[in-house]
């Protein structure tokens, strides 16, 4: 069976019927059978689209009789009418059989039960959430904003660490690559959940208890690590405050501009503007100026030792800081290699022509190999953003309230609803990575290079 | 004036400094200020891991202790792999019967002497014996692992799986002993060497139905008590899930594959949005969603037990990765090859078979080796539905009454445990790259 | 092309060397030295590369270096510009010695400007990025400057309309031609050639040679590794045959290609002509 | 195309081969159970004393005996029994699609979960109820001093809602830590995480027995909430739920007529006492109404032993056990001040 091409052959149809057959030089007469041949299909080749196949031999082959099954439009059509019949029957088979069971077990459905009000409370959440007012959907959707908050935080944290033990795989440094190349061959070869549950048991036991905490903001008593999680002060914005919001959005601007016009100059006269320390003294001044001038309206909610627990500010539980942990360093380690395969794959003769021209080597590293390695880094980068989202979805064996945790297993359990919880979960894992992938794409198309 | 020097200088050995070890050390440890840096951290980071899990692991560690109370006795701050050990069986074999654990070691010797013959060389229909390893050999270990009465079909296929394996061993030794086939060496036993082709093929068949009766009335008395799928547990449980769903993952991941490439835009559209979907899922979401929506698929009263239904979701998945991989495989067949087999007479489905896939599959072994790996670290994953395979055990060990409360040393047992087997294969895969010399970057990884 | 560096613009056309005469051996001894090797040894692992060589290159003069492949000739000039690392012996470069010194090696960089055989342009930048990378980079010259100098040795190589495409979008020969330029811009002393034409096919090799012909014209010292036998018989002053490590044999080209002395030399003319 | 047609035709008899399928039709659960020839009890991931396994891979606990004592009661072989664990997400949906025949795994009998989720709870074995455990170095005395204070609890269970109820009510204005592996909770608390651990009694006190210093931690008088776990089967199916019902009030029945493992034989052979002997079979026609042979009862105390042995032998002070004394608390015969009570036997 093989697969035709109809519009070549509807198109090829059509030339013979000019009477202008290129190939096996047809008879005149045999014009008017293939006029008919071509009105006969066009229902069916509007059902195919344009195909291709290069079997030349089968197209000029003149048809002798009208044959149904052999020719390869109408069993194209045929797989597909059957292919759909097929997948019609299986999803209306396991739609019937679900509803039935459905009813049978007495099981409520339809997705009424977001607005009921759910009775657990949650440790860990950006929005308000008061249990036995938040609703089903409340949930769901501190589940979705923790979720992405970790899966955000250790993508950054693996692309940033992962580049750095990239690098040094490839350092020159004969013990420091060795130890990268141990580091990436432990954490590729153990299952994560092992070291998710390891990070979780192993280190945040370790951490002090909460009377003694570290002090991670030397002294200033705004960062304080202990076992209970990280606190922080959180801020409380005064009246005023906006004023200096917005002179920071303007100093940004400024920097933006300021890099623009060095740039020119560089190209004018050659040295180089101090665009690093002009900028950061414009960010540091413009909005600094604001705030003092308004009355530094921002006073800072620190937390503060009452009784047994940090009142006031947030916290972030050590669930989290172990997943966070876990998802940085697991990833770290794949996407290392990748940085390593990509520096690899940049040909020799680039850096020896950089060299060759008298520039430093971590120059000629900046300016011409890590360029072209990302066009080698980016494509497997997608994939391995995609996965670090997956692997968030870990958190239900330490504990720690993501989408799969919160809404998956705890409200399953208290409320049933097995199909609606199952499908809007994968919805929100689908539209993540979906988008994920489309953006990294994009980009990715934008930095390919030109080619003949 | 030409300067011509007559005879060639001898070649020096090279300088001390190249070669010594001193020279070595300076020149890659100690070269620059940062290098210096960077050597001094690595040792200090290297002590520190030796020298913490070291004493905690070994020199202060129990090894014999009847349970946690008397752990402590001996060494409170020490690693209590008494209870690790005592538990050895449950974690490889889970809660199969001690009196049946031949049957399970049995099933894995025949594997292995059922795959050797692909790496012996001078071993030919290499593809026959890796296609019976993988399509025959699941009856034959499904009736040794589960037992119980035995229907006619599961009667047949286990005398094709035992004529099967007899003749594989057999036609490797013939072929690593004499570089023959099995067939060729009984013509050449039989001296039927000058007989006509047809009563060679008819002697041949006799052969086959005398060893397949002999083997059939063998097997007919040989009953094996039956054990349940809830007493399947431990290390033996995780290679079940991870061998039936990388086998069954190979076929489905090729089906998608070519569906993705098919010309047919229902196929296409269909296969695509198959392999999207299970690609940006989570493993635990698709195995929470086997053991919730699975039982409703369910006919009235059909009941799928649970290891099928984490199967299933497992296969599913994974054909999902395979076919990706295969799709990087098949991207790294010249399209020429398409072209030379279609310019021959082949059509779509005989060019798939007999010239891409076989090239394609070469290309791919190193990659399949890869998902494998990938598919046994995540088998660990059906601990958190309920089923105690490896994993499900080490964290059952701290429930024990008499080892209450040891829940780090089973953890790291398993994760060396992990690291051993799949370094290994780690390490065989990156060998296979380089001995099939497969230069196309398939960049599954 | 002048040489005194640092003097934008190229005003003066003065070059101490009268390009009409071809420089012969006696009369290149009065310019001064501008590269001198004795006794350079190079191993790779314990494989001993270079054996020994000598070897004195007057400003402006033309060598070409010719032998079977495997014989190092490769190897020796990366050696100058210190592409590869030498250990024994010394090299002195524009009265700079090359040693473990990263400062000293890029200041010998930028006087010498070196072609590869496989062009190596930067795959990512196009051909005006290209000329110009170095100057703005290495040479701190301002934008407009770099690009004047890129055009005008773009039009030298004859291809100033493909300023804007990218590496990918050229032939081979272009390539080579931009890469040629590449170095140009750097405004460098000495030129090294690594068999700039064995990976173009035939009438791409003639349009690269006439650049370096025209190039030899004007003074530039160059070293050559090649087998295009026409080009050291009209341009080179000197003709190097090495073999196994060692400069087996040393003259000017008509006496080397007329009556060669060493029989290794005889084997491996009689093989190529 | 032959080779795809072998290979999916192939792996489909694969799978079905595995399954074990019995494609039951509307037969009662006992004929299913007589038919299958054992009983599938559904337990949860292993808890202390409830229902655990050890080295040898055997299932031993309370609940593990409940489901012995049926096993014993239908086949007189408490062995014709195969225990499955499910998550604690699954284990309502798994035992409504008939994956299994007695759910017993320390669930707290609620309405909701006796109305909504397709299941019947047929009696309580044990009373429970949700306490604090807390250092005794802190000073706690009563639950109502955990103002502001962060208490640990495992993800999942009714504890996480009562916690929540407690503190809202008294507004102790509790934050809560919530871990889904138990260890976990218990290392943190150890090392100062939390101020107080939350979960059922029964598991405080076997956990505690495991800490390094156990008498250093309490467990506070108050019980913040009941916690009647029991055993739990399908809806739909009456005949079913009385033989389970009835197997738990025999074990409890025995020990009120003083009826242990050991003397079963001897009490069957010559008691004189009538409710003995209408009891063990003697005579009297007790069993038909649950489809059994006569010598259920005798069968069930030979094999399991009686409510007090069983108690003292996983939860107790037995070799096995957690340590958790049965004496004034409501697990207690209903003779001795506890709310054990068993309908009489006629």
């Amino acid at each position: 069976m093989d697969q035709g091409r109809p519009d070549v052959f509807t198109a090829y149809a059509l030339k013979l019927c000019d009477g202008a057959s290129p190939h096996s030089g047809l008879a005149p007469i045999r014009l008017s059978y293939e006029s008919l041949h071509v009105t006969l299909w066009s229902i069916i080749v509007a059902a195919n689209d344009a195909e291709t196949t290069n079997k030349v031999s089968a197209l000029i082959k003149p048809k002798e009789h009208f044959d149904f099954f052999h020719d390869e439009r109408v069993r194209s059509f045929l797989y597909q009418f059957l292919t759909a019949c097929a997948v019609g029957w299986v999803v209306w088979y396991l739609v019937s059989n679900t509803s039935h069971n459905l009813e049978v077990r007495g099981m409520n459905t339809g997705f009424g039960f977001l607005t009921s009000s759910a009775g657990f409370d949650v440790d860990f959440k950006f929005i308000e959430y008061i249990p036995g007012q938040g609703t089903y959907f409340d949930i769901f959707l501190i589940g979705c904003l923790n979720s992405l908050f970790v899966s955000g935080l250790a993508i950054v944290g693996c692309t940033i660490l992962g580049f750095f033990i990239g690098i040094l795989r490839l350092s020159s440094n004969w013990l420091s690559s060795k130890l990268a190349l141990t580091y990436i061959e432990i954490i590729r070869n153990t299952p994560i959940l092992v070291q998710v549950i390891f990070w979780y048991i192993g280190v945040f036991s370790f951490l002090p208890t909460v009377k003694n905490s570290v002090d991670l903001s030397f002294g200033a008593e705004v960062f304080l690590l202990n076992n209970r999680g990280l606190n922080m002060a959180s801020p409380l914005p005064g009246d005023l405050f906006w004023l200096t919001q917005v002179a920071f959005v303007v100093a940004v601007i400024g920097v933006f501009v300021l890099r623009y016009w060095s740039h020119k100059r560089q190209d004018d006269i050659g040295k180089p503007f101090p665009t690093l320390i002009a900028s950061s003294a414009l960010l540091a001044i413009l909005p600094g100026g604001v705030y003092l001038l308004t009355g530094s309206p921002l006073d800072w909610d620190i937390p503060t030792l009452q009784g047994f627990n940090f009142v006031g500010g947030f916290s972030l539980p050590p669930a989290f800081l172990a997943l966070l942990f876990a998802l940085t360093i697991y990833s770290a380690a794949r996407f290392a290699e990748m940085v390593r395969a990509g520096i690899l794959s940049v040909d020799k003769g680039q850096s020896d022509a950089a060299l060759a021209i008298g520039m430093r080597p971590s120059r000629v590293m900046v300016l011409v190999v890590i360029p072209q390695a990302m066009r080698a880094i980016v494509p497997p980068m997608i994939s391995l953003w995609m996965d670090v989202l997956k692997n968030s979805s870990l958190a239900i064996a330490i504990g720690y309230a993501d989408v799969v945790s919160l809404f998956m297993q705890t409200t399953l359990n208290q409320a049933g609803y097995a199909v609606e919880i199952v499908a809007m979960t994968m919805a929100f894992f689908m539209t993540i990575s979906l988008t994920i992938s489309a953006l990294m794409n994009y980009y990715n198309k934008r930095i390919q290079l030109v080619e003949r | 004036m030409a300067i011509v020097t007559k005879q060639p200088t001898p070649p020096r050995p090279a300088p001390l400094s190249e070669s010594s070890v001193i020279g070595w050390v300076r020149i890659n440890l100690f070269n620059s200020w940062m290098n210096t840096g960077l050597t001094l951290a690595s040792l200090y980071i290297v002590y520190v891991a030796v020298s913490g899990l070291g004493v905690w692991g070994f020199s202060d560690a129990v090894w014999v202790a009847k349970d946690r109370r008397e752990c402590f006795a001996i060494s409170v701050d020490g690693a209590c792999w008494a209870g690790v050990v005592s538990w050895i069986d449950n974690i490889f074999y889970g809660r199969y019967p001690r009196a049946e654990l031949w049957r399970v070691n049995l099933g894995g010797v025949l594997l292995i002497v059922w795959m050797a013959p692909l790496w012996l060389p001078r071993v030919k229909a290499k593809i026959f014996i890796g296609l019976s390893a993988v399509f025959i050999y699941p009856f034959l270990a499904g009736y040794l692992f589960t037992g119980g009465d035995k229907g006619i079909f599961m009667q047949t296929m286990v005398t094709v799986a035992m004529v099967c394996v007899a003749g594989n061993t057999l036609h490797a030794m013939i072929g690593v002993i004499s570089g023959r086939s099995l067939p060729e060496f009984l013509i050449g036993f039989l001296r039927m060497k000058e007989a006509s082709e047809k009563n060679q093929r008819n002697m041949l068949l006799g052969i086959l139905s005398l060893t397949v009766i002999a083997a059939y009335i063998l097997q007919m008395n040989w009953s094996l008590e039956t054990v349940s799928w809830t007493k399947w547990g431990g290390m033996f449980l995780t290679l079940v899930i991870s061998g039936i769903g990388i086998a069954s993952a190979l076929p489905g991941g090729i089906i998608l594959a070519l569906g993705r490439r098919s010309k047919l835009t229902l196929i296409r559209v269909l296969s695509i949005s198959v392999i999207e979907m299970f690609r940006s899922l989570p493993l635990i979401t698709v195995l929470f969603m086997a053991t919730t929506m699975f039982p409703l698929f369910m006919p009235e009263g059909f009941v799928l037990n649970k290891l099928v239904q984490v199967i299933i979701a497992v296969c599913l998945f994974y054909a999902c990765y395979m076919a990706e991989t295969v799709r990087g495989g098949l991207q790294a067949i010249a399209p020429g090859q398409q072209e030379a087999a279609h310019t021959i007479g082949f059509g779509y489905w005989k060019t798939m078979g007999l010239v891409v896939m076989p090239q394609a599959l070469r290309v791919m072994i190193p990659n399949i080796v890869g998902t494998f790996i990938q598919l046994l670290k995540d088998t660990t994953l059906v601990s958190i539905i309920g089923l105690y395979d490896i994993l499900g055990m080490l964290r059952a060990i701290s429930q024990d009454t008499p080892w209450r409360g040891l829940y780090r040393e089973p953890l790291l047992f398993g994760a060396i445990v992990f690291f051993i087997v799949c370094f290994i294969m780690s390490k065989y895969s990156r060998h296979l790259e380089v001995k099939l010399s497969t230069g196309h970057k398939t960049g599954n990884e | 092309m002048n040489n005194d560096r640092g003097n934008p613009g190229e005003k003066n056309m003065t070059s101490t060397k009268t390009s009409e005469t071809p420089a012969h051996l006696a009369s290149a001894a009065s310019s001064e030295v501008i590269i001198e090797l004795n006794k350079v040894n190079k191993w790779y692992g314990d494989f001993h590369v270079l054996k020994d060589i000598d070897l004195t290159v007057h400003k402006g003069e033309r060598i070409v270096i010719c032998g079977p492949s495997g014989s190092g000739k490769s190897t020796l000039i990366r050696c100058i510009n210190h592409l590869e690392e030498h250990q024994q012996g010394d090299i002195v470069v524009d009265g700079i010695t090359l040693d473990k010194n990263l400062k000293n090696i890029c200041h010998i960089r930028t006087e010498v400007g070196m072609v590869f055989q496989s062009f190596n342009l930067f795959a990512h930048l196009s051909v005006m990025e290209n000329l110009t990378l170095g100057p703005i980079w290495v040479r701190k010259m301002p934008k407009i400057q770099a690009r004047d100098i890129a055009m005008k040795y773009l039009e030298r190589v004859k291809i100033p309309e493909q300023a804007d495409k990218y590496p990918g979008q050229l032939s081979g020969g272009q390539q080579q031609r931009v890469a040629i330029a590449r170095s140009l811009c750097m405004n460098p002393k000495i030129m090294l050639f690594d068999e700039p034409t064995s990976a173009l096919d035939p009438e791409m090799i003639k349009e690269v040679l006439d650049v370096m012909v025209e190039l030899a014209d004007t003074g530039m010292t160059m070293i050559v590794v090649t087998h295009e036998m026409g080009f050291a018989k009209t341009v080179a002053d000197r003709v190097i045959f090495m073999d196994e490590g060692d400069i087996v044999e040393e003259n000017e080209p008509n006496a080397f290609f007329n009556d060669p002395q060493h029989d290794r030399t005889k084997l491996f003319l009689s093989q190529i002509l | 195309m032959k080779l795809m047609r072998t290979l999916s035709s192939v792996t489909a008899v694969a799978v079905m081969m595995f399954t074990g399928v019995t494609a039951a039709s509307a037969k009662s659960t006992l004929e299913i159970v007589k038919e299958r020839g054992h009983v599938r009890c559904q337990v949860g991931p292993a808890s202390a004393g409830f229902y655990n396994l050890d080295a040898a891979g055997d299932w031993y606990g309370l609940d593990v005996s409940i489901c012995q004592a049926v096993a014993a009661a239908i086949f007189g072989d408490k062995k014709k029994l195969e225990i499955q664990s499910v998550s604690s997400q699954a284990r309502f949906t798994a035992l409504a699609n008939g994956e299994s025949d007695l759910l017993s795994r320390t669930a707290t009998w609620t309405m909701s979960r006796d109305t909504q989720l397709g299941l019947d709870f047929v009696g309580v074995n044990f009373y429970d109820g949700q306490g604090f455990t807390v250092r005794k170095d802190s000073g706690i005395t009563s639950a109502h001093q955990l103002k502001g204070a962060k208490v640990c609890v495992t993800t999942g269970t009714t504890t996480e809602l009562n916690l929540t109820d407690f503190s809202r009510v008294n507004d102790l204005n509790i934050s809560l830590l919530a871990f889904e592996d138990f260890n976990v909770r218990d290392d943190t608390y150890l090392k100062g995480g939390c101020d107080a651990v939350t979960a059922d009694k029964s598991a405080l006190s076997g956990n505690m027995a495991a800490f390094p210093n156990p008498d250093a931690h309490l467990i506070l008088p108050e019980t913040i909430s009941k916690e009647p776990l029991g055993p739990a089967v399908r809806q739909g199916d009456a005949r079913w739920f009385d033989l389970v019902k009835w197997t738990t009030y025999a074990l409890v029945n025995a020990e009120e007529l003083g009826i242990t493992q050991a003397n079963v034989d001897d009490m069957r052979a010559n008691s004189k006492n009538v409710s003995v002997r209408r009891f063990l079979g003697a005579e009297g026609s007790i069993h038909e109404g649950l489809g059994l042979s006569k010598d259920w009862a005798y069968d069930i105390i030979k094999q399991v032993g009686n409510y007090g042995e069983i108690y003292e032998a996983y939860i107790g002070d037995g070799k096995l056990a957690i340590g958790i004394s049965r004496a004034g608390s409501a697990n207690a015969l209903w003779t001795k001040g506890g709310l054990m009570y068993s309908p009489p036997m006629r």
